[in-house]
Protein backbone atom coordinates (compact mmCIF):
# COMPACT_ATOMS: atom_id res chain seq x y z
CA UNK A 1 0.00 0.00 0.00
CA UNK A 2 0.86 3.55 -0.79
CA UNK A 3 2.19 5.39 2.44
CA UNK A 4 0.01 8.68 2.02
CA UNK A 5 1.55 12.13 3.44
CA UNK A 6 -0.28 14.50 4.64
CA UNK A 7 -0.20 18.04 3.54
CA UNK A 8 0.74 19.69 6.51
CA UNK A 9 1.47 23.86 6.98
CA UNK A 10 3.05 24.17 10.71
CA UNK A 11 3.24 28.04 11.75
CA UNK A 12 4.63 28.84 15.82
CA UNK A 13 3.27 32.59 16.71
CA UNK A 14 4.87 35.07 19.81
CA UNK A 15 1.93 35.49 22.89
CA UNK A 16 1.31 38.91 21.35
CA UNK A 17 -1.80 40.86 20.26
CA UNK A 18 -1.77 41.47 16.55
CA UNK A 19 0.02 38.43 15.59
CA UNK A 20 -2.77 36.95 15.01
CA UNK A 21 -2.85 38.54 11.36
CA UNK A 22 0.36 36.73 10.67
CA UNK A 23 -2.26 33.49 11.21
CA UNK A 24 -4.74 35.32 8.99
CA UNK A 25 -2.46 35.66 6.21
CA UNK A 26 -1.03 32.18 6.16
CA UNK A 27 -4.44 30.85 6.69
CA UNK A 28 -5.54 32.15 3.49
CA UNK A 29 -2.43 31.60 1.64
CA UNK A 30 -3.25 27.82 2.18
CA UNK A 31 -6.87 27.84 1.46
CA UNK A 32 -6.13 30.22 -2.03
CA UNK A 33 -3.47 27.43 -2.48
CA UNK A 34 -6.39 24.66 -2.22
CA UNK A 35 -9.09 26.73 -4.45
CA UNK A 36 -11.62 28.13 -1.73
CA UNK A 37 -13.68 31.02 -2.75
CA UNK A 38 -13.15 34.46 -1.46
CA UNK A 39 -15.70 34.64 0.94
CA UNK A 40 -14.81 31.07 2.64
CA UNK A 41 -11.56 32.77 3.09
CA UNK A 42 -12.61 35.52 4.79
CA UNK A 43 -14.71 33.40 7.29
CA UNK A 44 -11.89 31.27 7.82
CA UNK A 45 -9.44 34.07 8.43
CA UNK A 46 -12.01 35.53 10.78
CA UNK A 47 -12.25 32.41 12.64
CA UNK A 48 -8.83 31.77 12.80
CA UNK A 49 -8.06 34.85 14.15
CA UNK A 50 -10.67 34.90 17.09
CA UNK A 51 -8.83 31.39 17.87
CA UNK A 52 -5.55 32.89 17.93
CA UNK A 53 -6.26 35.80 20.09
CA UNK A 54 -8.13 33.46 22.60
CA UNK A 55 -4.60 31.69 22.96
CA UNK A 56 -2.62 34.47 23.49
CA UNK A 57 -4.75 35.97 25.37
CA UNK A 58 -6.54 33.31 27.50
CA UNK A 59 -4.85 30.38 26.72
CA UNK A 60 -1.01 31.98 27.43
CA UNK A 61 -2.17 34.78 29.29
CA UNK A 62 0.17 37.09 26.95
CA UNK A 63 3.19 35.50 28.46
CA UNK A 64 5.97 36.09 25.76
CA UNK A 65 8.06 32.81 26.74
CA UNK A 66 5.29 30.91 25.39
CA UNK A 67 4.39 30.80 21.58
CA UNK A 68 1.16 29.34 19.80
CA UNK A 69 0.68 26.91 16.81
CA UNK A 70 -0.82 27.22 14.00
CA UNK A 71 -1.41 23.85 11.91
CA UNK A 72 -3.25 23.53 8.80
CA UNK A 73 -4.24 20.48 6.92
CA UNK A 74 -4.80 20.09 3.97
CA UNK A 75 -7.40 17.05 2.61
CA UNK A 76 -9.19 16.14 -0.05
CA UNK A 77 -11.65 19.25 -0.21
CA UNK A 78 -11.29 19.63 3.47
CA UNK A 79 -9.20 22.19 5.46
CA UNK A 80 -8.80 21.96 9.06
CA UNK A 81 -6.65 24.42 11.48
CA UNK A 82 -5.61 23.63 15.07
CA UNK A 83 -5.03 26.50 16.93
CA UNK A 84 -2.83 25.26 20.50
CA UNK A 85 -1.65 27.02 23.03
CA UNK A 86 -0.28 26.01 26.91
CA UNK A 87 -3.43 26.83 28.81
CA UNK A 88 -5.55 24.59 30.51
CA UNK A 89 -8.44 25.26 28.04
CA UNK A 90 -12.09 26.13 28.70
CA UNK A 91 -13.65 26.04 32.17
CA UNK A 92 -17.38 27.04 31.44
CA UNK A 93 -19.70 26.38 29.63
CA UNK A 94 -20.09 30.16 27.22
CA UNK A 95 -23.37 31.23 26.35
CA UNK A 96 -24.08 32.66 22.92
CA UNK A 97 -23.85 36.41 22.98
CA UNK A 98 -27.33 38.35 23.53
CA UNK A 99 -26.87 41.88 21.73
CA UNK A 100 -29.89 43.09 23.66
CA UNK A 101 -28.42 41.99 27.09
CA UNK A 102 -25.37 43.72 25.81
CA UNK A 103 -26.95 46.91 25.00
CA UNK A 104 -28.98 47.49 28.21
CA UNK A 105 -25.20 46.28 30.19
CA UNK A 106 -26.80 43.51 31.23
CA UNK A 107 -23.69 41.28 30.12
CA UNK A 108 -20.31 42.27 28.77
CA UNK A 109 -19.51 43.91 25.47
CA UNK A 110 -16.57 41.24 25.27
CA UNK A 111 -17.44 37.54 24.67
CA UNK A 112 -18.02 37.18 20.74
CA UNK A 113 -14.92 35.12 19.61
CA UNK A 114 -16.07 31.69 20.22
CA UNK A 115 -19.55 32.31 18.47
CA UNK A 116 -18.31 34.03 15.79
CA UNK A 117 -15.62 30.56 15.16
CA UNK A 118 -18.66 27.92 15.45
CA UNK A 119 -20.88 30.69 13.05
CA UNK A 120 -18.01 31.00 10.40
CA UNK A 121 -16.51 27.66 9.61
CA UNK A 122 -18.28 24.15 9.30
CA UNK A 123 -16.91 22.35 12.55
CA UNK A 124 -15.03 24.32 15.33
CA UNK A 125 -14.44 22.28 18.71
CA UNK A 126 -12.42 22.19 21.96
CA UNK A 127 -10.47 20.08 23.30
CA UNK A 128 -7.02 19.12 24.70
CA UNK A 129 -3.86 18.26 23.34
CA UNK A 130 -1.86 14.85 24.21
CA UNK A 131 0.65 17.96 26.32
CA UNK A 132 -1.98 19.21 28.68
CA UNK A 133 -2.60 22.59 26.48
CA UNK A 134 -5.93 24.00 24.78
CA UNK A 135 -6.42 23.22 21.04
CA UNK A 136 -9.03 24.72 19.24
CA UNK A 137 -10.03 23.14 15.99
CA UNK A 138 -11.97 24.23 12.94
CA UNK A 139 -12.62 22.55 9.40
CA UNK A 140 -13.93 24.11 6.30
CA UNK A 141 -15.34 22.05 3.33
CA UNK A 142 -14.48 23.22 -0.36
CA UNK A 143 -17.80 21.74 -1.22
CA UNK A 144 -19.77 23.02 1.24
CA UNK A 145 -21.18 26.91 0.74
CA UNK A 146 -22.04 29.00 3.93
CA UNK A 147 -25.08 30.06 3.81
CA UNK B 1 14.63 44.22 21.92
CA UNK B 2 11.41 42.80 21.26
CA UNK B 3 8.85 43.55 18.65
CA UNK B 4 5.77 45.74 19.19
CA UNK B 5 3.25 45.56 16.58
CA UNK B 6 2.27 48.51 15.53
CA UNK B 7 -1.03 50.45 16.24
CA UNK B 8 -2.99 51.01 12.98
CA UNK B 9 -6.41 53.04 14.33
CA UNK B 10 -7.48 56.23 12.97
CA UNK B 11 -10.57 57.82 13.51
CA UNK B 12 -11.66 61.47 12.60
CA UNK B 13 -15.18 62.67 12.56
CA UNK B 14 -16.49 64.87 9.56
CA UNK B 15 -19.32 67.38 9.89
CA UNK B 16 -21.80 67.00 7.08
CA UNK B 17 -25.49 67.80 5.87
CA UNK B 18 -28.60 65.36 5.31
CA UNK B 19 -30.95 66.20 2.41
CA UNK B 20 -33.42 66.95 5.15
CA UNK B 21 -30.68 70.21 5.61
CA UNK B 22 -29.91 69.01 9.22
CA UNK B 23 -26.70 67.81 11.42
CA UNK B 24 -25.01 64.92 10.58
CA UNK B 25 -21.57 63.80 12.15
CA UNK B 26 -19.54 60.57 10.13
CA UNK B 27 -17.48 58.83 12.37
CA UNK B 28 -14.68 57.57 10.03
CA UNK B 29 -12.44 54.77 10.85
CA UNK B 30 -8.91 53.59 9.09
CA UNK B 31 -7.12 50.90 9.53
CA UNK B 32 -8.06 48.23 12.76
CA UNK B 33 -10.66 48.39 14.89
CA UNK B 34 -9.08 45.79 17.91
CA UNK B 35 -8.85 46.07 21.70
CA UNK B 36 -6.23 48.62 21.29
CA UNK B 37 -8.07 50.82 19.26
CA UNK B 38 -10.38 52.22 22.45
CA UNK B 39 -8.60 55.27 22.84
CA UNK B 40 -8.82 56.42 19.03
CA UNK B 41 -12.34 55.51 18.29
CA UNK B 42 -13.83 56.96 21.64
CA UNK B 43 -11.41 60.11 21.54
CA UNK B 44 -12.90 60.61 17.88
CA UNK B 45 -16.64 60.42 19.06
CA UNK B 46 -15.92 63.01 21.52
CA UNK B 47 -15.83 65.37 18.60
CA UNK B 48 -19.52 65.11 17.96
CA UNK B 49 -21.16 68.06 18.75
CA UNK B 50 -23.33 67.72 21.74
CA UNK B 51 -26.43 68.77 19.96
CA UNK B 52 -25.85 66.54 16.92
CA UNK B 53 -28.72 63.92 17.44
CA UNK B 54 -27.71 61.96 13.55
CA UNK B 55 -24.52 59.84 13.13
CA UNK B 56 -22.77 57.57 10.67
CA UNK B 57 -20.49 54.97 10.86
CA UNK B 58 -18.25 55.31 7.75
CA UNK B 59 -16.63 51.48 7.55
CA UNK B 60 -15.20 51.70 4.33
CA UNK B 61 -11.60 52.22 5.06
CA UNK B 62 -11.51 49.84 7.62
CA UNK B 63 -8.84 46.77 7.25
CA UNK B 64 -9.26 44.62 9.99
CA UNK B 65 -11.64 43.98 12.67
CA UNK B 66 -11.98 41.38 15.66
CA UNK B 67 -14.52 40.53 18.09
CA UNK B 68 -12.90 43.02 20.29
CA UNK B 69 -13.36 45.49 17.92
CA UNK B 70 -17.11 44.72 17.56
CA UNK B 71 -16.93 45.11 21.55
CA UNK B 72 -16.10 48.55 20.89
CA UNK B 73 -18.73 49.36 18.20
CA UNK B 74 -20.91 47.66 21.18
CA UNK B 75 -19.96 50.35 23.39
CA UNK B 76 -19.75 53.43 20.94
CA UNK B 77 -23.48 52.26 20.33
CA UNK B 78 -24.31 52.78 24.09
CA UNK B 79 -23.19 55.74 24.24
CA UNK B 80 -24.51 56.58 21.62
CA UNK B 81 -28.45 55.22 22.81
CA UNK B 82 -27.79 56.94 26.27
CA UNK B 83 -27.49 60.44 24.78
CA UNK B 84 -30.68 59.79 22.08
CA UNK B 85 -28.38 59.09 18.92
CA UNK B 86 -29.28 57.16 15.91
CA UNK B 87 -26.47 55.68 14.01
CA UNK B 88 -26.18 54.66 10.19
CA UNK B 89 -23.46 52.51 9.17
CA UNK B 90 -22.35 52.05 5.62
CA UNK B 91 -18.78 50.85 3.92
CA UNK B 92 -19.06 47.89 5.65
CA UNK B 93 -17.41 44.85 3.27
CA UNK B 94 -19.93 41.58 2.35
CA UNK B 95 -17.78 40.03 5.06
CA UNK B 96 -18.16 42.30 7.91
CA UNK B 97 -22.04 42.92 7.22
CA UNK B 98 -21.90 38.84 7.85
CA UNK B 99 -20.53 39.37 10.99
CA UNK B 100 -22.19 42.49 11.95
CA UNK B 101 -25.45 40.26 11.32
CA UNK B 102 -24.90 37.51 12.93
CA UNK B 103 -24.14 39.54 16.33
CA UNK B 104 -27.16 41.00 15.57
CA UNK B 105 -25.51 44.00 15.51
CA UNK B 106 -27.62 45.57 12.90
CA UNK B 107 -30.59 45.92 15.20
CA UNK B 108 -28.62 48.70 16.75
CA UNK B 109 -27.95 50.12 13.42
CA UNK B 110 -28.65 49.51 10.08
CA UNK B 111 -25.85 48.74 7.10
CA UNK B 112 -26.40 50.50 4.08
CA UNK B 113 -24.02 50.84 1.05
CA UNK B 114 -22.90 53.80 0.81
CA UNK B 115 -22.21 57.05 2.82
CA UNK B 116 -25.77 59.35 0.93
CA UNK B 117 -28.22 56.32 1.57
CA UNK B 118 -27.05 56.11 5.51
CA UNK B 119 -27.15 60.06 5.56
CA UNK B 120 -30.72 59.86 3.99
CA UNK B 121 -32.04 57.25 6.11
CA UNK B 122 -32.48 59.08 9.35
CA UNK B 123 -36.32 59.77 10.08
CA UNK B 124 -37.19 63.29 10.91
CA UNK C 1 19.50 42.58 33.74
CA UNK C 2 16.26 41.53 31.43
CA UNK C 3 15.98 39.06 29.43
CA UNK C 4 15.39 39.86 25.97
CA UNK C 5 13.07 37.63 24.28
CA UNK C 6 13.22 37.88 20.37
CA UNK C 7 10.31 37.87 18.66
CA UNK C 8 10.56 35.21 16.16
CA UNK C 9 7.53 33.60 13.68
CA UNK C 10 8.16 29.90 12.31
CA UNK C 11 6.80 28.13 9.54
CA UNK C 12 6.76 24.43 8.26
CA UNK C 13 5.60 24.10 5.02
CA UNK C 14 5.72 20.67 2.87
CA UNK C 15 8.61 20.60 -0.52
CA UNK C 16 5.68 20.90 -3.06
CA UNK C 17 5.23 23.88 -5.68
CA UNK C 18 3.24 26.37 -5.20
CA UNK C 19 3.69 26.19 -1.24
CA UNK C 20 6.36 29.48 -1.38
CA UNK C 21 3.34 31.42 -1.82
CA UNK C 22 2.19 30.48 1.93
CA UNK C 23 5.54 31.67 3.05
CA UNK C 24 5.19 34.86 0.99
CA UNK C 25 1.98 35.42 2.97
CA UNK C 26 2.95 35.15 6.36
CA UNK C 27 6.29 36.84 5.39
CA UNK C 28 3.83 39.68 3.99
CA UNK C 29 1.92 39.60 7.05
CA UNK C 30 5.37 40.26 9.35
CA UNK C 31 7.01 42.71 7.77
CA UNK C 32 3.19 44.53 7.39
CA UNK C 33 2.96 44.01 11.02
CA UNK C 34 6.59 45.73 11.81
CA UNK C 35 4.96 48.78 9.81
CA UNK C 36 7.18 48.19 6.43
CA UNK C 37 6.06 49.90 3.36
CA UNK C 38 4.52 48.34 0.33
CA UNK C 39 7.22 48.21 -1.92
CA UNK C 40 9.97 46.71 0.43
CA UNK C 41 7.31 44.01 1.08
CA UNK C 42 6.72 43.29 -2.21
CA UNK C 43 10.65 42.89 -2.67
CA UNK C 44 10.75 40.63 0.40
CA UNK C 45 8.46 38.83 -0.96
CA UNK C 46 9.62 37.49 -4.50
CA UNK C 47 12.93 37.13 -2.51
CA UNK C 48 11.56 34.78 0.26
CA UNK C 49 9.33 33.05 -2.61
CA UNK C 50 12.59 32.07 -4.72
CA UNK C 51 14.35 30.72 -1.30
CA UNK C 52 11.73 28.60 -1.16
CA UNK C 53 11.08 27.22 -4.34
CA UNK C 54 15.09 26.43 -4.64
CA UNK C 55 14.62 25.07 -0.95
CA UNK C 56 11.93 23.03 -2.43
CA UNK C 57 13.49 22.09 -5.77
CA UNK C 58 17.22 21.87 -5.58
CA UNK C 59 17.51 21.35 -1.60
CA UNK C 60 14.60 18.69 -0.69
CA UNK C 61 14.52 17.68 -4.47
CA UNK C 62 10.55 17.60 -4.01
CA UNK C 63 10.75 14.84 -1.62
CA UNK C 64 7.40 14.87 0.39
CA UNK C 65 8.66 13.55 3.27
CA UNK C 66 10.80 16.58 3.94
CA UNK C 67 9.32 20.06 5.10
CA UNK C 68 11.41 23.26 4.59
CA UNK C 69 11.48 25.85 7.41
CA UNK C 70 11.23 29.49 7.20
CA UNK C 71 11.66 31.58 10.80
CA UNK C 72 11.09 35.29 10.63
CA UNK C 73 13.19 36.62 13.36
CA UNK C 74 11.82 40.42 13.74
CA UNK C 75 14.37 42.54 15.59
CA UNK C 76 14.15 46.66 16.58
CA UNK C 77 13.82 48.06 12.87
CA UNK C 78 14.73 44.88 10.82
CA UNK C 79 13.74 41.58 9.88
CA UNK C 80 15.75 38.55 9.35
CA UNK C 81 14.29 35.23 7.28
CA UNK C 82 15.92 32.25 6.86
CA UNK C 83 14.84 29.25 4.74
CA UNK C 84 15.59 26.29 5.61
CA UNK C 85 16.39 22.33 3.66
CA UNK C 86 17.63 19.10 4.20
CA UNK C 87 20.10 19.15 1.41
CA UNK C 88 23.83 19.85 0.72
CA UNK C 89 23.37 23.49 -0.30
CA UNK C 90 25.66 25.37 -3.21
CA UNK C 91 28.41 23.24 -4.72
CA UNK C 92 29.51 26.01 -7.33
CA UNK C 93 29.46 29.86 -7.38
CA UNK C 94 26.92 31.22 -10.15
CA UNK C 95 27.31 33.73 -11.75
CA UNK C 96 24.84 36.74 -12.62
CA UNK C 97 22.34 36.47 -14.93
CA UNK C 98 23.14 37.45 -18.68
CA UNK C 99 19.88 38.44 -20.40
CA UNK C 100 21.87 38.83 -23.77
CA UNK C 101 23.53 35.26 -23.54
CA UNK C 102 20.14 33.86 -22.49
CA UNK C 103 18.10 35.96 -25.64
CA UNK C 104 20.70 33.67 -27.85
CA UNK C 105 20.35 30.44 -26.47
CA UNK C 106 24.20 30.92 -24.73
CA UNK C 107 22.88 30.17 -21.53
CA UNK C 108 19.89 28.55 -20.04
CA UNK C 109 16.82 30.69 -19.68
CA UNK C 110 16.51 29.79 -15.81
CA UNK C 111 19.20 30.37 -13.00
CA UNK C 112 17.78 34.33 -11.73
CA UNK C 113 16.56 33.41 -8.24
CA UNK C 114 19.67 34.31 -6.58
CA UNK C 115 20.64 36.99 -8.32
CA UNK C 116 16.93 38.15 -7.93
CA UNK C 117 17.06 37.65 -4.00
CA UNK C 118 20.84 39.50 -3.81
CA UNK C 119 18.89 42.82 -5.94
CA UNK C 120 15.64 42.94 -3.73
CA UNK C 121 16.66 42.54 -0.59
CA UNK C 122 19.24 44.44 1.94
CA UNK C 123 21.27 41.63 2.82
CA UNK C 124 21.29 37.51 0.87
CA UNK C 125 23.83 35.06 2.52
CA UNK C 126 23.55 31.05 1.79
CA UNK C 127 25.22 28.99 4.70
CA UNK C 128 24.85 25.55 6.23
CA UNK C 129 22.43 24.85 9.56
CA UNK C 130 24.14 23.54 12.33
CA UNK C 131 22.59 20.07 11.42
CA UNK C 132 23.83 20.00 7.98
CA UNK C 133 21.14 21.09 6.11
CA UNK C 134 21.41 24.40 3.62
CA UNK C 135 20.20 28.10 4.96
CA UNK C 136 19.90 31.13 3.13
CA UNK C 137 19.51 34.08 5.14
CA UNK C 138 17.89 37.14 3.79
CA UNK C 139 17.63 40.93 5.75
CA UNK C 140 15.56 43.99 4.95
CA UNK C 141 15.87 46.84 7.16
CA UNK C 142 12.94 49.59 8.10
CA UNK C 143 15.02 52.41 7.62
CA UNK C 144 16.74 51.36 4.50
CA UNK C 145 14.92 52.38 1.20
CA UNK C 146 15.43 50.32 -1.80
CA UNK C 147 16.64 52.37 -4.56
CA UNK D 1 -4.74 12.00 -0.33
CA UNK D 2 -2.16 14.65 -0.76
CA UNK D 3 -3.39 18.13 -1.38
CA UNK D 4 -1.82 19.53 -5.29
CA UNK D 5 -2.19 23.04 -5.31
CA UNK D 6 -4.18 24.41 -8.07
CA UNK D 7 -3.18 25.16 -11.16
CA UNK D 8 -3.74 28.95 -11.71
CA UNK D 9 -2.26 29.91 -15.00
CA UNK D 10 -4.63 31.10 -18.12
CA UNK D 11 -3.82 33.02 -21.19
CA UNK D 12 -5.54 33.66 -24.27
CA UNK D 13 -4.73 36.11 -27.45
CA UNK D 14 -7.09 39.13 -28.59
CA UNK D 15 -6.68 40.31 -31.94
CA UNK D 16 -6.90 44.44 -31.92
CA UNK D 17 -5.60 46.49 -34.64
CA UNK D 18 -3.02 49.92 -33.83
CA UNK D 19 -3.39 53.24 -34.59
CA UNK D 20 -1.79 52.77 -37.89
CA UNK D 21 -4.19 49.94 -39.25
CA UNK D 22 -2.08 47.10 -38.78
CA UNK D 23 -2.80 43.87 -37.06
CA UNK D 24 -1.80 43.33 -33.57
CA UNK D 25 -2.19 39.98 -31.31
CA UNK D 26 -2.37 40.73 -27.69
CA UNK D 27 -1.51 37.86 -25.24
CA UNK D 28 -2.60 37.90 -22.08
CA UNK D 29 -1.67 36.62 -18.97
CA UNK D 30 -4.03 35.94 -15.91
CA UNK D 31 -2.98 34.54 -12.62
CA UNK D 32 0.07 32.70 -12.04
CA UNK D 33 3.23 32.60 -14.54
CA UNK D 34 5.46 29.91 -13.02
CA UNK D 35 6.99 26.37 -14.20
CA UNK D 36 3.93 24.90 -14.19
CA UNK D 37 2.57 27.48 -16.51
CA UNK D 38 4.28 26.32 -19.83
CA UNK D 39 2.04 24.84 -21.58
CA UNK D 40 -0.67 27.22 -21.08
CA UNK D 41 1.73 30.07 -22.07
CA UNK D 42 2.95 28.41 -24.95
CA UNK D 43 -0.60 27.13 -26.41
CA UNK D 44 -2.09 30.72 -26.24
CA UNK D 45 1.09 32.29 -28.27
CA UNK D 46 0.22 29.78 -31.30
CA UNK D 47 -2.76 31.34 -31.69
CA UNK D 48 -0.65 34.58 -32.61
CA UNK D 49 -1.88 34.08 -36.95
CA UNK D 50 1.99 33.12 -38.43
CA UNK D 51 1.54 36.66 -40.60
CA UNK D 52 1.11 39.20 -37.64
CA UNK D 53 5.04 40.95 -36.48
CA UNK D 54 3.37 42.83 -33.72
CA UNK D 55 2.60 41.19 -30.78
CA UNK D 56 1.81 42.92 -26.91
CA UNK D 57 2.31 41.45 -23.98
CA UNK D 58 -0.86 42.15 -21.16
CA UNK D 59 0.48 41.85 -17.83
CA UNK D 60 -2.60 43.65 -16.19
CA UNK D 61 -4.24 40.56 -14.62
CA UNK D 62 -1.04 38.55 -13.30
CA UNK D 63 -1.20 37.80 -9.89
CA UNK D 64 2.00 35.56 -9.10
CA UNK D 65 5.10 35.49 -11.28
CA UNK D 66 8.99 33.98 -10.43
CA UNK D 67 11.77 33.36 -11.56
CA UNK D 68 10.67 30.50 -13.67
CA UNK D 69 7.73 32.84 -15.29
CA UNK D 70 10.08 34.91 -16.06
CA UNK D 71 12.20 32.23 -18.05
CA UNK D 72 8.96 31.48 -19.64
CA UNK D 73 8.91 35.06 -20.84
CA UNK D 74 12.15 34.77 -21.68
CA UNK D 75 11.80 32.16 -23.97
CA UNK D 76 8.64 33.54 -25.79
CA UNK D 77 10.72 36.68 -26.43
CA UNK D 78 13.25 34.42 -28.06
CA UNK D 79 10.68 32.66 -29.93
CA UNK D 80 9.47 35.62 -30.88
CA UNK D 81 12.28 37.12 -32.12
CA UNK D 82 13.08 34.12 -34.50
CA UNK D 83 10.29 34.56 -36.42
CA UNK D 84 11.00 38.47 -36.43
CA UNK D 85 7.78 39.78 -34.00
CA UNK D 86 8.30 42.66 -31.79
CA UNK D 87 7.08 42.70 -28.94
CA UNK D 88 5.61 45.48 -26.14
CA UNK D 89 4.37 44.98 -22.55
CA UNK D 90 1.62 46.61 -20.26
CA UNK D 91 0.43 46.04 -17.06
CA UNK D 92 3.27 45.20 -14.76
CA UNK D 93 2.89 46.06 -11.26
CA UNK D 94 6.14 48.24 -10.08
CA UNK D 95 7.78 45.67 -8.47
CA UNK D 96 7.40 43.89 -11.58
CA UNK D 97 8.70 46.22 -13.95
CA UNK D 98 11.61 46.82 -11.71
CA UNK D 99 12.54 43.08 -11.51
CA UNK D 100 11.80 43.20 -15.42
CA UNK D 101 14.48 45.67 -15.37
CA UNK D 102 16.58 44.28 -12.86
CA UNK D 103 17.13 41.00 -15.23
CA UNK D 104 17.39 43.46 -18.33
CA UNK D 105 14.02 42.28 -20.25
CA UNK D 106 13.36 45.51 -21.03
CA UNK D 107 16.08 45.54 -23.52
CA UNK D 108 13.74 43.18 -25.32
CA UNK D 109 9.95 44.33 -24.69
CA UNK D 110 9.55 47.98 -23.86
CA UNK D 111 7.06 48.28 -20.57
CA UNK D 112 4.51 50.65 -20.95
CA UNK D 113 1.83 51.64 -18.77
CA UNK D 114 -1.22 50.52 -20.71
CA UNK D 115 -2.88 48.87 -23.79
CA UNK D 116 -3.13 51.70 -25.71
CA UNK D 117 0.21 53.33 -25.87
CA UNK D 118 1.68 49.55 -26.23
CA UNK D 119 0.18 49.21 -28.95
CA UNK D 120 0.99 52.62 -30.80
CA UNK D 121 5.44 52.16 -29.80
CA UNK D 122 5.16 49.63 -32.74
CA UNK D 123 7.67 51.19 -35.34
CA UNK D 124 6.81 50.43 -39.08
N1 LIG E 1 -7.81 29.16 24.42
C1 LIG E 1 -8.52 29.39 25.57
N2 LIG E 1 -8.00 29.03 26.77
C2 LIG E 1 -8.68 29.26 27.91
N3 LIG E 1 -9.89 29.86 27.95
C3 LIG E 1 -10.46 30.23 26.79
C4 LIG E 1 -9.82 30.01 25.54
N4 LIG E 1 -10.64 30.48 24.57
C5 LIG E 1 -11.74 30.96 25.19
N5 LIG E 1 -11.65 30.83 26.53
C6 LIG E 1 -12.66 31.24 27.55
O1 LIG E 1 -13.88 31.44 26.90
C7 LIG E 1 -14.33 32.78 27.10
C8 LIG E 1 -15.09 33.27 25.88
O2 LIG E 1 -14.23 33.46 24.78
P1 LIG E 1 -14.70 34.35 23.57
O3 LIG E 1 -16.05 33.93 23.15
O4 LIG E 1 -13.66 34.31 22.52
O5 LIG E 1 -14.83 35.84 24.14
P2 LIG E 1 -13.75 36.81 24.85
O6 LIG E 1 -12.40 36.31 24.49
O7 LIG E 1 -14.07 38.14 24.30
O8 LIG E 1 -14.03 36.69 26.33
C9 LIG E 1 -13.10 33.58 27.43
O9 LIG E 1 -13.38 34.75 28.16
C10 LIG E 1 -12.29 32.56 28.20
O10 LIG E 1 -12.71 32.49 29.55
N1 LIG F 1 18.69 25.55 -1.53
C1 LIG F 1 19.55 25.09 -2.47
N2 LIG F 1 20.12 23.87 -2.33
C2 LIG F 1 20.97 23.38 -3.27
N3 LIG F 1 21.32 24.06 -4.38
C3 LIG F 1 20.78 25.29 -4.58
C4 LIG F 1 19.88 25.87 -3.64
N4 LIG F 1 19.54 27.08 -4.11
C5 LIG F 1 20.16 27.25 -5.29
N5 LIG F 1 20.92 26.17 -5.58
C6 LIG F 1 21.77 25.98 -6.78
O1 LIG F 1 21.98 27.23 -7.39
C7 LIG F 1 21.49 27.23 -8.73
C8 LIG F 1 20.96 28.60 -9.12
O2 LIG F 1 19.76 28.87 -8.41
P1 LIG F 1 18.80 30.01 -8.95
O3 LIG F 1 19.62 31.24 -9.21
O4 LIG F 1 17.70 30.18 -7.98
O5 LIG F 1 18.26 29.51 -10.35
P2 LIG F 1 17.43 28.19 -10.74
O6 LIG F 1 16.79 27.66 -9.51
O7 LIG F 1 16.46 28.68 -11.75
O8 LIG F 1 18.45 27.24 -11.33
C9 LIG F 1 20.47 26.12 -8.80
O9 LIG F 1 20.31 25.61 -10.11
C10 LIG F 1 21.08 25.11 -7.83
O10 LIG F 1 22.09 24.35 -8.48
Amino acid sequence: MVQEIASAVELRLPSKLGFEKVAMQTASGVARLMGFPDDRIEDLKTAVAEACINAIEHGNRFDERLSIGVVLSMEDGKLEVKILDSGSGLHKKMNPPNIDRKMHGEEQARGMGMFLMQALVDEAEWTQTPHGGNCVRLMIRLDKEEE
Amino acid sequence: MTMQPQLNTRAHVDKVTSPDGSAVSVLRFTGDITSTSRDVVFGAYQDVPADTRKVVFDFSKMEYMNSSGIALIIELLMAASKTDRTVQSFGLSPHFQKVFIMVGLNKYTSLHPDEATACAAFAD
